[in-house]
């Protein structure tokens, strides 16, 4: 996924002189996960800017490079920094289309790694998707593989508004897939429907695709259960029609999500469903989910996040019904 | 290398026109009558509009706002020196500077009255809206300047306000700490009118001066007394000059004072004296631009009993304007949450105007 | 609901010497809302500080404070500002017990004024508590009375946690309402049942509440419906028993949420729901709430915010369903 | 008041031992013959753990971390001075001051090996655990003095060290400047190490000093030599008797080098020339230091084996302690969100154990 990115990155910074990329050791690092390889010896320092140690700093800088036409590409070295530029986040990238009725916008796109299971630090392995996508005005992505990675954030780049492009750092080097040759461009607000499928309808999205899928062929070796899994990938705006589609033909769901339990985005897809298909529902929408402690440290996180057991052990609870 | 004083730092003070009315020959910036007047002319009409706001404000006809009057020299004089290819980045207490800028009043009437399009400048470019979250313009003018340099445009740099207050937010050390690192063409203009709503000087910050902070940044911080409106024009060129020289940075703190509250919601009596209120008035910064117009003669009773009445009715075409002359389509806000709604909006949309029992009002 | 608070902070700085009160304008202007009015004037500037201009400084100096040992109770001026500080209350106020298996704690009280209605300027008017729910460690409380205003702040100040202290400024001076004598303990975690009903359960909270049984006598008083409701007080623990006791009586429900639709407090309600009441519900959860949209400014602010009309009409369209 | 350097600033710097070892008299704080041996002690100590816990990372015993070889001066001198009742506010690269303060080695490799119990000190008192996010603690550091203050406990004053890097962060800004306005007892100590993982001082910031940054907020500023222990010991010493004179907070620069790399994910290959390296690691602290014992004839080749054979033992059995005697109870996670779980917390807690088939483990 990394290299997905990666080539995205080249891609559009190719295309489009706006396009410059900025956060703290960005350059001549190449970030430390080496998402920005390269960068900045093709472009140089004015175009790939190895910022000073401030996020709210970085994110602020960069509304004010948007406001001028610009497009930058500003990184959190990691998600869990992110609340520093929150003030940003909320209160200029979201609002200020509205605030000059599209006289002024904020076209950048705010990446940063996230997630757990890598055996990092304190504040290295939290998702917290939800909370930005709380926020009206505000795009939120999340790449499950190298393809849609480089073709969600080729998306991002071009998109005229604030995305914030969240990257599984546990999916950053956990697979190869061949990425076509020309760009592709993803449509921001539309779910994959990874696998179809007619008795259960399973939703997740970043790091946890993976494990789903180990869970759904275990699932399906053992029970012929026909599975339907959502690769959410834009969690806001979230694609009610594919999920409601889905959970209508199935009428029975399981979301899966790293994220601590409450007010997460699986209450968000749950609330969806309600509106949308609760009279075709079987069974409660089944939740799987991080608990609602604060992340362990790391020789102590094992089963803290959904592992594929916890989520094979929801989608049979779920079917079983 | 022992205790030794290794690094000397200084901050200079300017005023050009005492509050006497002395000129300082070596420091006149030589501003021509035509500029002269235009100034003159400016921080009249930011007081008077200032003051039929408050009028606007108090009869129920505009929101809570947040007035200017005393600080009439720190907003305008260095806009004199702005070019359009330059940009302004205001706080929001700067209406002089933003109707200098060519933003018409009923536009910032709007803006107080409750509506986006108080936010929306046709015609002038390069010009941002009021900021509300105290500092956080600061890092907006740094990016906006890197966004300059970045393209080359050797002509242009950036004017940024903020309070005395706003220097203790996160978002001024970094945003300054930014645009000094990339030699980024900004100046910072920090008016210093001595309270941040109740909060005096010696409860926001431990420094002497608020010029002083710029060391931190390693740019030159001077202090100007900020009711001398030909100070303020100086500074601000002079800043302009090395912006333009791709020197970066400079930030002028301006002495000022804000003689009315803080916002109309605010009772200053609660926590300041009104003595010291009373000498910042004997201060104005109108009449000391005033008494050296009419020591060069260009100035008179009659010449200011013209120019109130030609502003008075500037001011009331321009509230009419703002009170009868908006479009204002209750679903709006719809439009501009992205660049395209999308179909989640659009159904949201529906259910907004079926919940007004749909179509569209005027105010 | 202003001298509620003000009663209880007078009470708990009386009472306990440990217990400050911090925050921009708090001391010799008493708050911008007068919520501390006289205690400066009784407790002095060092019990009662006015602080620099800096919300995270406020907090993380509160942090400081409560490590070593101090009550400190601060005020961001509005909850529009509050983001400036989620860094410490991200990162420190909900995670040092856990960092530190329970040897240090953060016993502060993060008070806000917050939401709507009330025709003030850009970043004045949001309700966002659902972000801060969504973190662990953190508990989120919100008033809806001058009484239960005092209860809950008193046992936010006694509370060995953290409490954010979300105050609905639209409800600051909207009715009177006898206190007794004596300090009141609320239970932080357990809702309200405001009235009892068999036939439909209506969740709220905050400013929300009035309008709520505004809304609920207008239709009581058309169909003789039986309706129940629920003032949830505490969002962050949520009460499910209480929710789900209720729903399962009565099968339908509406909740009435100030914050915008998406990612809310209501989604949660609803997937509490989902987890224990599912098979009793006779329709779909009804979520009125605001749209997703940025907050219009004032002018254009009616109709943003659910109104008694909008409960009502999201009422009958769930009893009849 | 026209045109004139109104207000003047100065940055002293500070050494005490020269790189070649020459003491200067009139400097010299006076340490005794113990204090000097234990702080060579410490300094070693500090260094062979840093050095030994790079094994245990490569080994795969411990989880990534940050080394603080080259740092032994800045992190130890200072901690020379406190007292008990004084607190330590560390960053994350002050492996020697947590030492000195009594923290058990085994504790520090708890915290990198993953585990909470790193952050727990018994009997350790008034001690904050190390600090991830960067700046944080300075805020922290700035309230925990205003308590000192608040209950008058005028013997007591806190010590907070960060990085070159962290004075970016508005987190930095703002607690100088709340400690700064509060006179809070508090003395902040700068380890400008050159590099913030891979960023350099002159991409960091404009300053030529970090700090002359004291001068924003009107504390003194003071830069030391970062690999004089003694001067770090005075610096730090005459910060505590101005807060302890209720004088407030000071702010000392300490010039040193971070010698290996930003952490054990990093590669400085990448962005630094080794050249660079060479040159700060012939300017070893431990040297600069054991030349001074050796000229008292304090020290030996003999002392010196004997000391770092006893460390040697020291931290074999800590790493021992480390690596099996920590109870490693699954869910005490559950224990410590809240001080009390409450029932949602509790039905989490069994559906977490019923996960991992029940009952808890030792890892
Ligand atoms: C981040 C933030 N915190 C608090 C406020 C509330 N507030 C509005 S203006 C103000 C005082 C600003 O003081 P100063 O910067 O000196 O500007 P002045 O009002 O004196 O022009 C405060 C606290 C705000 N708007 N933004
Ligand atoms: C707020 C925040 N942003 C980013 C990081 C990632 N990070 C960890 S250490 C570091 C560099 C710190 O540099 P400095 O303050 O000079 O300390 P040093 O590592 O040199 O000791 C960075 C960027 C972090 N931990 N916290
Ligand atoms: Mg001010
Ligand atoms: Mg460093």
């Amino acid at each position: 996924m990394v290299q997905g990115i990666n080539l995205a990155l080249h891609e559009e910074m190719q295309r489009d002189p706006k396009v410059l990329v900025m956060g703290q050791d960005v350059g001549v690092n190449e970030g430390v996960f080496r998402v920005t390889a390269g960068l900045h010896a093709k472009f140089g320092e004015t175009r790939v800017i190895d910022t000073p140690l401030a996020e709210s700093g970085i994110l602020g800088t960069a509304v004010g490079m948007a406001l001028a036409g610009l497009r930058p590409v500003a990184e959190m070295q990691f998600s869990g920094f992110s609340y520093l530029a929150l003030g940003h986040l909320e209160g200029h990238c979201s609002r200020y289309r509205a605030r000059t009725h599209g006289a002024l916008s904020v076209p950048l796109v705010l990446r940063m790694p996230y997630g757990g299971g890598v055996r990092a630090l304190e504040h290295h392995s939290e998702s917290r998707e939800a909370m930005f996508a709380h926020l009206p005005g505000i795009k939120v992505v999340i790449p499950s593989g190298p393809r849609n990675a480089r073709a969600l954030m080729t998306a991002a780049i071009q998109d005229p508004d604030t995305v914030v492009f969240m990257e599984p750092k546990h999916s950053y080097r956990a697979f190869r897939e061949d990425v076509p040759e020309e760009p592709e461009l993803m449509d921001i607000g539309k779910a994959h429907v990874v696998q179809e499928g007619s008795e259960l309808t399973v939703i997740t999205w970043g790091a946890m695709l993976r494990k789903t899928l180990e869970a759904v062929s275990e699932v399906q070796a053992k029970r012929e259960a026909s599975v339907e899994v959502i690769d959410l990938l834009s969690i806001s705006p979230m694609d009610t029609k594919t999920i409601a589609k889905s959970v209508r033909k199935t009428g029975r769901c399981v979301v899966v999500q790293e994220a601590p339990r409450s007010f997460g985005t699986a209450s968000e897809v749950i609330a969806r469903i309600n509106d949308t298909a609760l009279m075709y529902l079987e069974a409660p929408v089944g939740r799987v989910a991080s608990f609602d402690i604060v992340t362990p440290y790391f020789a102590r996180e094992q089963n803290y996040f959904p592992g594929v057991e916890d989520i094979r052990r929801g989608m049979i609870k779920t079917l079983d019904y | 290398m022992p205790l030794k004083n290794a690094h000397k730092f200084t901050v200079p003070h300017l005023q050009v026109l005492s509050e006497k009315g002395t000129l300082d020959k070596k420091l006149d910036p030589g501003l021509s009558e035509t500029q002269l007047l235009r100034l003159y002319r400016a921080m009249t009409l930011a007081r008077e509009a200032d003051q039929r706001m408050l009028r606007l404000q108090r009869q129920g006809r505009m929101g809570t706002f947040s007035p200017s009057t005393g600080q009439e020299a720190a907003a305008c004089g260095p806009m004199l020196a702005l070019s359009e290819r330059d940009w302004l980045v205001p706080a929001f207490r700067e209406l002089g500077a933003m109707l200098m800028r060519g933003v018409p009043l009923h536009r910032i009437l709007l803006f107080w009255g409750g509506w986006e399009e108080g936010n929306v400048f046709p015609g002038v470019e390069r010009t941002l809206p009021i900021a509300v979250i105290v500092a956080s313009q600061i890092p907006h003018a740094a990016g906006v300047a890197y966004s300059l340099k970045y393209r080359g445009e050797k002509d242009a740099a950036v004017v940024c306000y903020f309070g005395d207050g706003a220097t203790s937010e996160g978002d001024f050390h970094e945003g300054m700490n930014f645009a000094a690192v990339w030699k980024a063409p900004v100046v910072f203009i920090c008016q210093n009118n001595h309270w941040a709503i109740s909060t005096p000087q010696e409860k926001q910050t431990g420094s002497k001066t608020f010029a002083q902070k710029a060391i931190a940044y390693g740019i030159p911080g001077i202090q100007v007394d900020g009711n001398d409106p030909l100070a303020m024009y100086k500074a601000t060129r002079d800043a302009l000059d090395r912006a333009n020289n791709g020197e970066g940075p400079t930030m002028i703190e301006a002495l000022t004072y804000r003689v009315s509250m803080h916002t109309t919601a605010d009772d200053p009596s609660k926590y300041r004296d009104t003595a010291e209120v009373e000498v910042w008035k004997s201060r104005d910064p109108l009449i000391r631009l005033r008494n050296l117009l009419n020591e060069r003669g260009l100035w008179g009773e009659e010449k200011e009993a013209a120019l109130l009445a030609e502003i008075k009715g500037e001011i009331d075409a321009e509230v009419r304007i703002y009170e009868h002359g908006i479009e204002a389509r209750s679903d709006i806000a719809f439009d501009h949450v992205f660049a395209s709604p999308g179909v989640e909006l659009e159904e949201q949309r529906a259910a907004f105007l079926e919940s007004r029992g749909g179509g569209s009002t005027n105010a």
